[in-house]
């Protein structure tokens, strides 16, 4: 299934040797993989991913239906996390598998983009007792002008 | 009835993250003015619509979308996925 | 060493986990992957790849600083293997970490640019007895252009 | 005296991976000019010039350069990494 939204974490390199051993007949595989912050020096915070369960997968499977029609894809993966993170883990990641590496790394920022807007996840940060809900950006808003 | 879901601060500022509402409003922005008009946090959580985000049905929707038929409505902070 | 040419292969799970694992204040990790096509019912076909021991590592090491200058990465890794690879076998890998995910997808494709075009590598196709160079594409060097 | 390497097809067509040359050619150009004089081999390998590289001391270099102060010139096709 190429679309998993879970609490649990993931295992990155396992997920990514498995994806680029399952393209057959790609040469080109890219991944992007979003972590919680790790910054020396900064006060340890969590991050907690809210969701809503039922529209997130069905959001993100017509993210990659889309995508699919755009570009000529062997392989797409999307996993997504919500829940209780800790600084350095992975959050969510995307894998595109093409014949050419124009389309891997077009289906996987359009993917990107997307997610970024359109999957109802809500970011808080966690530090201490205080809790502050992660601000969408503009220029999030703006990237999707593009496709 | 109808369910209405609330996500991310606007759940915190009114308290719940979901309830069943009985209402005859016609649309989204209907249905935002009688909830504003119960109580304050409902008021506050609604002050700003430019800043929510509505589902329908678990499909983005604008607050001038029509609610017949409609089951589940869902109000939401602009999305941070990725 | 952000920079490995060599001839055996690589751990692509284990690469890219230590990769994101070391990212440190990076929320963005990108990777490239170009991998010996595998078509099913294709003659099995090795491939060959020359390169120019020396001018290699000094061709890319400054590709990896000019990029490192053009973006605010955090972390920076690409390994190219030379050699005789069979189908499904990974050729190389470009890992990009950022801040923010523009700029991590930006150097990746950045590099892989000018991986094709100006690091002295040379792919053989060998079917068989036959051996056919791999033709440089025109698409490959205009994409420099965009640089 | 300097040392000439070839990859690819232009190693395969000249049928050795590197020489040492003695020459007083002034430019890329004019070492090229020798080399084909040699033998077909080399004219062969030599023929289209726009389809091959060249580099100076392993950098990258045009058929104009001066040669002066060079110890490795390298000839062979448009790269194909990645």
């Amino acid at each position: 299934m190429p679309v998993r939204v879970q609490a649990d974490p993931f295992d990155l390199g396992a997920e990514t040797a498995a994806f680029a051993g399952a393209a057959g007949g790609a040469g080109a595989v890219v991944t992007f993989t979003g972590l919680v912050r790790d910054l020396p020096g900064t006060p340890l915070s969590v991050m907690e991913i809210e969701h809503y369960p039922g529209m997130t997968e069905r959001a993100i499977t017509a993210m990659v239906a889309e995508a699919t029609a755009r570009w000529s894809l062997t392989a797409v993966l999307v996993i997504h996390r919500h829940g209780r993170l800790t600084p350095g883990e992975a959050i969510m990641m995307v894998a595109t598998a093409a014949a050419h590496r124009a389309e891997a790394f077009a289906a996987a920022e359009f993917l990107m983009d997307y997610l970024k807007s359109r999957a109802p996840f809500w970011k808080k940060e966690v530090t201490g007792q205080a809790g502050a809900w992660v601000a969408a950006k503009d220029s999030d808003e703006s990237a999707l002008k593009r496709w | 009835m109808i369910d209405v879901l609330y996500f991310a601060w606007v759940r915190e500022r009114i308290g719940l993250p979901r309830e069943r509402v009985q209402t005859q409003a016609a649309t989204v922005a209907d249905l935002v003015a009688e909830l504003s008009a119960r109580e304050d946090r409902y008021a506050a959580a609604f002050a700003d619509t430019a800043s929510l985000r509505v589902a329908l049905d678990q499909e983005l929707a604008d607050f001038s979308a029509p609610l017949a038929g409609v089951r589940e409505v869902a109000f939401f902070p602009p999305m941070t996925g990725g």
